[in-house]
């Protein structure tokens, strides 16, 4: 009963952009009721999500789907959930905050296809964590990426940026498509079926395992955005309309680990370097992605390397977990998972955060380049001040969310490296210095972001017109914030739902609450609130009454050009990047200055993607001329032609 | 109970004082008086009695910074143990609760920095950020060695009794340890040879430099915040090198209070032989750190 | 039944050669479609329908194929009418009737069960193609009419000097020399088999010319650039399909003489090639009518993997060629309206379809990633790891040359038309039948009626004997 | 009957090598004329035992390859006014080395096929390997649309050939079938070739290169 419950939420959420289609172009009821059929759809989804754990529940369904191997078989266990919550909570949101940001009025053409593609991406995400049948699993990870590039290049007839971002897109996701076909083939040939079915211990040693891994490291690893596999997600997340980067960020990206997860959990004894390559790919993609985000000058691409960094913290949680398995380690199995999945949630709610924060601004304002704004704090206020908690959040600073979760990754890695075990402590010394190094970054790179977009002075005369965010692009955000709270504040909450997916996944510990003090850290937030609450009161009553008057910030007698001889984005992470330099190969082209009097040039300086536009991009040009030269083979001499079939002929003659 | 309550007293009323000792010590290698030992103390009484002025350009933020640098050291200074005394809260894992307090305190303060859009505030808040990623893992990886050598994930164990049985076993790397975390300390907070306490000149500007648009009782907030910090990882320091713990509780007391009396010493000697490094080469010296303590746990994993 | 399948087509060619009329002439495609179309359900429910001694059989292969083929007929000639008038100086006699008769001759091919009678078959649709590619009347069809015709003309012939080697290995082996299918399957075990090895590669090298298999396929860029898209539309569905089933045919025969292992690595190279050339030439395509030619090279290439690799794969294979035919039917018929709205099918000079034949563009796009999707059922292997890698590498490939010059085709600014641009907007004629061809196509990816699942299945088993 | 097939297949090699020596299209057109009639007289041979029916399809065949389709090219020939095959893609005297070539592997691969005895000895296979491949050099080696035609021809008349051997396997309605083929595939390419002259001026089939990548 539950699960049709589900089904019905993914029905209501996958038609729900469809009515819009046939309302008048001018009237804006399409978009109202849109909201409410997916509205209704993801609470519904949100309680059968959860009411399918409950004992004695319906939690799967299995109906006829007259396709070789398929069948529609559905099934919720605690690790679907863990991923349906974020996915209802995040459509349900980012529609209604699309309300207002894509709104009919002033996006009639492409509003309705938005919210269509919306609906669509929704439904089919629900599907993909749910689906038990592998080929089922397939095509709706098929929807999930149509409905999503569809979503991502809505734009298209005016932003070449998301043309290309989309073509980047879709390539990168069919080849991980590409890759999932031969993992499933491989899964197929090892148990014979078309489900998620445990592969026997046998089938380890034809090399089935490892193929299986490979590909699903390569095809879900893609999905997921793992360094050196993320190349499409900063422009794809850069150029999505905000709230669709939200969703992208907050969830979908989120599929590749849930793969990565399922996969993981059919091989009964993994290798141990399974584990060390899904910890090393985590550890890479967190310091390269935080490090790339603090060369980035536009805010919704920083963003994005820093989905880069967080799918990499998830992944030093799964890689734990892994290892633990392949060591018998069941708590690390539970510390390192339980982080994992409970960063999963946590990324998705303060990430959308900062997405939804960063689309308020790039609509009041209307550039995303963080070096053209500046002083925002003071013209929006609350969207400030969300943006400031989402980027505390993922700073991984307590009490908030990020901390929590962060906090069962580091515990789990501190413990693996009072093991005895060589490899398991190796882990562990590697990880626990590396995530602090992300977490510092982490922590100058938003300083950065924040500061530079929110504070001091307006950089160019754009952000000093702009105005509060209405309240429908406000209320998502102020829910956001305020689980950023929750979940930070109070994470014992959770620990039964990870503790079942857990289990799910194969682990048999104790119980998360006993090995992690999760209720210390909401003591400990309590205190700290105290804490900083007397002694804010204290300044708070003592400067009252400031000095009046009109007071500009002390220049050190340099009174000129205050706006623009602040710190830029650029200027500020300079030192960090520099640092880094050996791997991020950021491009300046600065003047040479020549005289006592040089003549007024240009500096700039930008970090590319290190794999995508210093890896991929020349190799698939150099391939493309390899290709352009290969094309005398089409020369257009018919003589040629039939020579070809005289030679082919004898080549087969002579071969057998 | 006692106890608790003399950690709470001298965890609130001692900070300042270690600024003391180190400026004494400083005119002592100078040759000269120096300011009084309770001078620090006198600043801030003069701080708290001013008057406040706010740049327009700020936010709440630029408020907000203060509060958050003085509350951070001092809750963290209640994971840790001082003395015979227990922490306050303890927890497996409280260490990274503890390393992550000051990241909570940097951020603030950093973004206090900026919110008063002068170029010398964000010049001191980017160096603050970029050493701060150098020092964060040395500290971890000081953590985690203590952690290897004691099994537990709690300062308070791991700093506990065992750490004596340690020093048997495995004093280099301890020591290792030590050295690095004094880096670490030296760096946070912002004295020599990374950071020069005493000026705020283009060529050192860092910390000082953040904090030139406070004043009052937010820059009393500040310069209190600061002086905690070093009293609280100062302790920590302290605890390592001298282990300790016998029956008598005052002596324990006792030998903390003068262990940390000798840090700021030392830091004071620093400060005085030593010039500050260029900007450049502080980053050298805080990989330094992380890689003593990195060899201290490959000591430690034989 | 069968001789009717065969000969009401050719009837309705012979009307249409009679009729006077310019306007209703076309109008007979859509009945003789039709009307084979309700032939062929009604043979469906025949069982075992055989006519002249067992010369025409319509077995499971052949439901299968002749299935699409009428369907695929159908619906493309519906697209005709409309199509033609907007030409109306141009006699459509021949372009009707050869069309006609190019229907009566594949259907020819799915029931002929003498191979000597198929191979005229297949060469009758070849020449009876050669008018309609140069329908055009142009220098650049007629240099692709030329190509086509001489190329598929040396082809067929040494398919035809295979089918004699076919024959000579029975005389080999002192049996009575025949052609016919179920003749040779029976004597398959005796049938000598150096003849029988030779005659494959001559047949391979053949029919995979008319197939268009690299690096046989040189022509099918020319004529189907050349061609109209509905033709294209009938070449890469149809025509390749009835040679595909013809090489089936002779693989049936191989793997019931034992030597499928002869045959498969020869297929999968191909095959793989065939691929590995698609891609080559799809990257940087400026020609999107060109692009389709290597887009039907590839998936020509994947059918002939699918059966080298044999086992599921071989069900994965026909359910593709299914797919394929009928996403081509959209493809191409997208394609020309978009070439017709702009004048053009130079990449260059096509860029935001979607603003100005939306429904044709969309189409266009769908079919592209579809087509490149339905090789998921192609795809589950039997632990052929290097050619399953090697058979995923390409399509990566392929999809990232293809994505490059498809993507901008369709999306963007809508450059302006060139001024001999003939559509103004889509109409429901000319939208209708790529529209209905793709649903097909979702249908097939979403749903397999049990009828059409049956029968793969009963030509999946007819193929591989064991 | 080798003894007199054998010559007969004799004189279809050397009309081979004519076809691949001479540079005038007239010549060429008779020469596969020629091996067209030959072609009638060997099938009327090899099968004069099975009946009149063998006959029949033997007459057809010199018909149209002795008759129609020499008609059909020197028509097409004379519209386009052309004489001479000049300046060939490869020369005359290479491509004479090349029909060497061709016979000495066609000699070789008949023998790696096992025969009935009957056939023991026999040229019938040699030389249908070796027409087929003078008929390929044709095709691949000359540059005249029509002279392409007679490599086509050519090609064909192997693969007639070699249809001697199995005729029981050829019915008939097949054999008629094979042969309308021919003769509607030669009226067809004269017809393009009538096109191509009228639209390039030229029979030069390697101007044809418009289309290429």
């Amino acid at each position: 009963m539950t699960v049709r419950l589900l089904l019905v939420a993914i029905l209501l959420t996958g038609i729900s952009g469809i009515p819009g289609l046939f309302f008048p172009r001018k009237s804006p009821l399409g978009e109202r009721v849109s909201a409410v059929l997916l509205g209704t759809g993801c609470l519904l989804g949100l309680f059968s999500a959860f009411a399918c754990l409950l004992p004695n529940a319906a939690a799967s369904l299995e109906a006829v789907w007259p396709v070789p191997g398929g069948a529609f078989a559905i099934r919720v266990d605690a690790l679907s959930t863990v991923f349906l919550a974020p996915i209802f909570l995040l459509s349900l949101l980012g529609s209604i905050y699309g309300l207002e940001y894509w709104s009919h009025a002033d996006h009639p053409r492409s509003g309705p296809s938005l919210r269509l593609f919306w609906g669509g991406l929704t439904a089919a995400l629900a599907l993909v964590v749910t689906a038990q049948n592998t080929l089922l699993f397939l095509a709706a990870w098929e929807v999930t990426a149509l409905c999503n590039f569809l979503a991502l290049t809505v734009e298209h007839r005016h932003d070449a940026e998301a043309r290309r971002a989309g073509l980047i897109y879709i390539i990168a996701t069919h080849a991980a498509t590409l890759a999932l076909f031969g993992m499933f083939g491989v899964l197929h040939a090892a148990t014979g079926g078309f489900s998620w079915t445990p592969l026997a211990d046998s089938a380890a040693k034809n090399g089935s395992t490892t193929a299986l891994f490979l590909l699903a490291v390569l095809g879900f690893g893609t999905k997921a955005g793992i360094m050196p596999l993320h190349v499409w997600l900063p422009p794809a997340h850069a150029n999505a309309p905000s709230h669709v980067s939200a969703l992208m960020s907050g969830v979908v990206i989120k599929m590749g680990i849930y793969g990565l997860l399922r996969v993981t959990s059919l091989v009964a004894h993994p290798p141990i370097w399974w584990g060390g390559v899904v910890l090393g790919l985590g550890i890479l993609s967190g310091i390269l992605g935080v490090a790339l985000a603090l060369g980035q000058h536009d805010l919704k691409r920083l963003l994005a390397y820093h989905s880069v960094e967080n799918i990499g913290i998830i992944c030093m949680g799964l890689g734990l977990a892994l290892l633990g398995r392949a060591e018998e380690r069941p708590e690390l199995v539970a510390l390192g998972l339980a982080g994992s999945l409970f960063h999963v949630w946590n990324h998705g709610v303060f990430k959308s955060l900062l997405f939804l924060g960063a689309g308020a601004v790039i609509q009041r304002v209307g550039t995303r380049e963080m070096d053209r704004l500046g002083g925002l704090a003071r013209k929006m206020p609350y969207t400030a001040l969300l943006f400031f908690v989402g980027a505390a959040a993922i700073c991984g600073l307590p009490p908030l969310n990020g901390f929590a979760s962060e906090f069962l990754v580091y515990i789990g890695l501190f413990r693996a490296a009072v093991e005895k075990s060589g490899r398991l402590w190796l882990a562990g010394g590697l990880g626990a210095p590396a995530l602090a190094l992300v977490g510092a970054l982490a922590v100058a790179c938003f300083a950065k972001a924040y500061g530079v977009v929110f504070l001091g002075l307006e950089r160019t005369a754009a952000p000093s017109r702009a105005r509060e965010a209405g309240p429908m692009m406000l209320a998502p955000m102020i829910v956001l914030a305020g689980l950023c709270f929750a979940l930070g504040g109070a994470p014992a909450v959770v620990a039964p739902l990870l503790d079942a997916a857990v289990h799910e996944y194969g682990g048999g510990a104790p119980s998360l609450l006993k090995m992690a003090p999760l209720n210390f850290l909401s003591v400990t937030a309590l205190f700290l609130l105290v804490v900083v609450l007397v002694l804010g009161l204290y300044l708070y009553l003592r400067t009252r009454r400031a000095l009046p008057g009109s007071i500009g910030t002390w220049d050190c007698g340099y009174a000129a050009g205050a706006a623009r001889i602040q710190y830029t984005a650029s200027s500020f992470a300079d030192s960090l990047v520099r640092l880094f330099a050996w791997v991020l190969r950021p491009l300046v082209r600065e003047p040479k200055l020549t005289g006592p009097f040089p003549k007024p040039s240009k500096f700039h300086s930008e970090t590319p993607d290190v794999v995508l536009d210093l890896a991929l991009v020349p190799a698939i040009d150099t391939t493309g001329r390899a290709f352009s030269w290969l094309r005398w083979i089409q020369l257009g001499s018919i003589h040629a032609y039939l020579l070809y079939i005289l030679l082919t002929l004898l080549v087969l003659m002579l071969w057998k | 109970m006692l106890q608790t309550l003399i950690q709470v007293a001298l965890l609130l009323a001692l900070p300042p004082l270690l600024r003391g000792i180190i400026n004494k010590t400083k005119a002592a290698f100078a040759g000269r008086v120096g300011p009084p030992l309770l001078q620090p103390y006198y600043d801030l009484i003069k701080l708290v009695r001013k008057d406040s002025v706010f740049s327009d350009i700020t936010t709440w933020v630029f408020r907000a910074g203060p509060v958050v640098a003085a509350a951070t050291p001092l809750v963290a200074g209640t994971l840790i143990p001082f003395g015979s005394a227990a922490p306050l809260i303890s927890f497996s894992g409280d260490l990274v609760l503890f390393a992550y307090l000051f990241a909570l305190s940097r951020f603030f303060t950093v973004l206090a920095a900026l919110d008063t859009g002068s170029p010398f505030e964000g010049m001191g808040a980017a160096r603050e950020a970029t050493f701060s990623c150098l020092a964060e893992p040395a500290l971890f990886l000081g953590l985690l060695a203590l952690v290897r050598a004691s099994g537990s994930l709690s300062l308070a164990t791991m700093l506990g009794a065992g750490l004596g049985a340690t020093w048997t076993t495995s004093g280099a790397s301890l020591l290792m340890v030590i050295v690095s975390l004094f880096i670490v300390v030296l760096a946070e907070c912002s004295r020599i040879p990374v950071d020069d306490p005493a000026t705020h000149l283009e060529l050192t500007m860092i910390h000082e430099v953040m904090v030139l648009d406070h004043s009052g009782p937010a820059l009393g907030l500040i310069e209190y915040g600061a002086a905690a910090k070093l009293f609280v990882l100062g302790a920590l320091v302290t605890r390592i090198a001298v282990p300790y713990e016998g029956a008598n509780v005052w002596v324990n007391w006792g030998l903390l209070l003068v262990g940390i009396g000798a840090l700021a010493v030392v830091i004071g000697v620093v400060e005085s032989v030593m010039a500050r490094l260029r900007l450049l080469q502080v980053p050298s010296l805080l990989v330094a750190a992380n890689l003593l303590s990195g060899f201290g746990i490959v000591l430690l994993a034989r | 039944m069968l001789f009717a399948l065969v000969l009401i087509p050719l009837a309705f060619a012979g009307v249409a050669f009679a009729v006077p009329s310019q306007r209703w002439r076309p109008w007979l495609l859509p009945l003789g479609g039709g009307a084979h179309l309700g032939l062929y359900l009604a043979a469906l429910r025949q069982s075992n329908l055989s006519a002249l001694d067992g010369w025409l059989v319509l077995d499971p292969l052949g439901r299968l194929v002749l299935g699409l083929i009428s369907v695929l007929f159908l619906l493309s000639s519906l697209y005709a009418p409309a199509w033609l008038a907007l030409r109306p100086g141009r006699s459509n006699r021949v372009f009707c009737a050869n069309l006609l008769i190019i229907l009566s001759m594949i259907t020819l091919i799915t029931v002929a069960h003498h191979l000597g009678l198929m191979w005229v078959a297949i060469e009758a649709t070849t020449l009876a193609m050669a008018p309609l590619i140069y329908f055009n009347r142009s220098g650049r069809s007629l240099e692709a009419t030329w190509k086509y015709l001489l190329i598929g003309s040396v082809g067929i012939a040494l398919s035809l000097m295979g089918s004699f080697f076919l024959a000579y290995s029975a005389v080999g082996s002192r049996l009575e020399s025949s052609l016919l299918f179920e003749d040779l399957i029976r004597d398959a075990p005796q049938l000598s088999r150096p003849w029988l090895h030779a005659a494959f590669v001559l047949l391979l090298v053949g029919y995979g010319t008319k197939m268009g298999l690299a690096p046989m396929h040189t022509w099918k860029p020319d004529a189907y650039g050349e061609a109209p898209g509905l033709i294209g539309t009938l070449l890469a569905g149809g025509l390749t399909s009835g040679a595909f089933l013809a090489i089936l045919r002779f693989f049936q025969i191989c793997s019931a003489a034992g030597e499928a292992a002869f045959a498969r690595p020869m297929m999968v190279a191909l095959g793989l090639i065939s691929m590995a050339v698609a891609g080559v030439f799809m990257a940087r395509q400026r020609d999107f009518k060109r692009l389709l030619a290597y887009s039907s090279v590839e998936h020509m290439g994947i059918l002939v993997v699918g059966v080298g690799i044999g086992g599921t794969a071989i069900f994965g294979a026909l359910l593709h060629l299914l797919n394929n035919g009928l996403t081509k039917g959209a493809l191409f018929l997208s394609a020309a309206n978009i070439h017709r709205a702009y004048g053009s099918k130079l990449a260059a000079e096509v860029t935001g379809a979607l603003q100005k034949v939306p429904i044709s563009a969309a189409l266009f796009l769908t079919a592209f990633f579809i087509s490149e999707f339905t090789i998921v059922r192609a795809a589950i292997f039997n632990g052929q790891y290097a050619v399953a890698g090697l058979f995923l590498l390409m399509l990566v490939v392929v999809f990232v040359g293809m994505g490059a010059t498809v993507l901008p085709l369709v999306q963007g600014e809508a450059t302006p038309s060139r001024p001999d641009a003939l559509l103004t907007r889509e109409t429901f004629f000319n939208v209708a039948p790529p529209l209905a061809f793709m649903s097909l196509v979702l249908l097939l990816g979403l749903y397999i009626p049990p009828f059409v699942s049956s029968l793969l299945k009963d030509a999946v088993a007819t193929i591989e004997l064991r | 009957m080798h003894s007199v097939v054998d010559p007969l297949l004799v004189v279809i090699l050397l009309l081979n090598f004519f076809l691949l020596g001479t540079t005038r299209l007239r010549a060429a057109i008779a020469g596969s004329a020629a091996q067209g009639v030959i072609l009638g007289l060997l099938a009327a041979l090899v099968h004069v035992s099975v009946g009149p029916r063998p006959l029949l399809i033997a007459a057809g065949a010199a018909f149209i390859k002795g008759l129609v389709i020499p008609v059909l090219l020197i028509r097409a020939m004379r519209d386009a006014g052309i004489r001479r095959e000049i300046d060939p893609l490869v020369g005359f005297i290479p491509s004479l080395l090349l029909g060497a070539i061709a016979l000495a592997v066609s000699l070789i691969f008949a023998q790696t096929l096992p025969v009935v005895p009957s056939q023991a000895g026999s040229l019938l296979l040699p030389a249908s390997f070796a027409t087929v491949l003078t008929g390929f050099i044709v095709l691949t080696t000359r540059r005249k649309a029509i002279t392409q035609v007679v490599g086509y021809l050519t090609l064909e008349n192997g693969i007639f050939i070699m249809g001697l051997s199995i005729l029981e396997a050829m019915p008939f309605l097949v054999e008629i079938g094979v042969l309308l083929d021919l003769f509607v595939g030669i009226f067809v390419m004269g017809i393009i070739i009538n096109h191509i002259n009228r639209e390039f001026s030229s029979l030069d089939t390697s101007r044809l290169s418009a289309l290429k990548e």
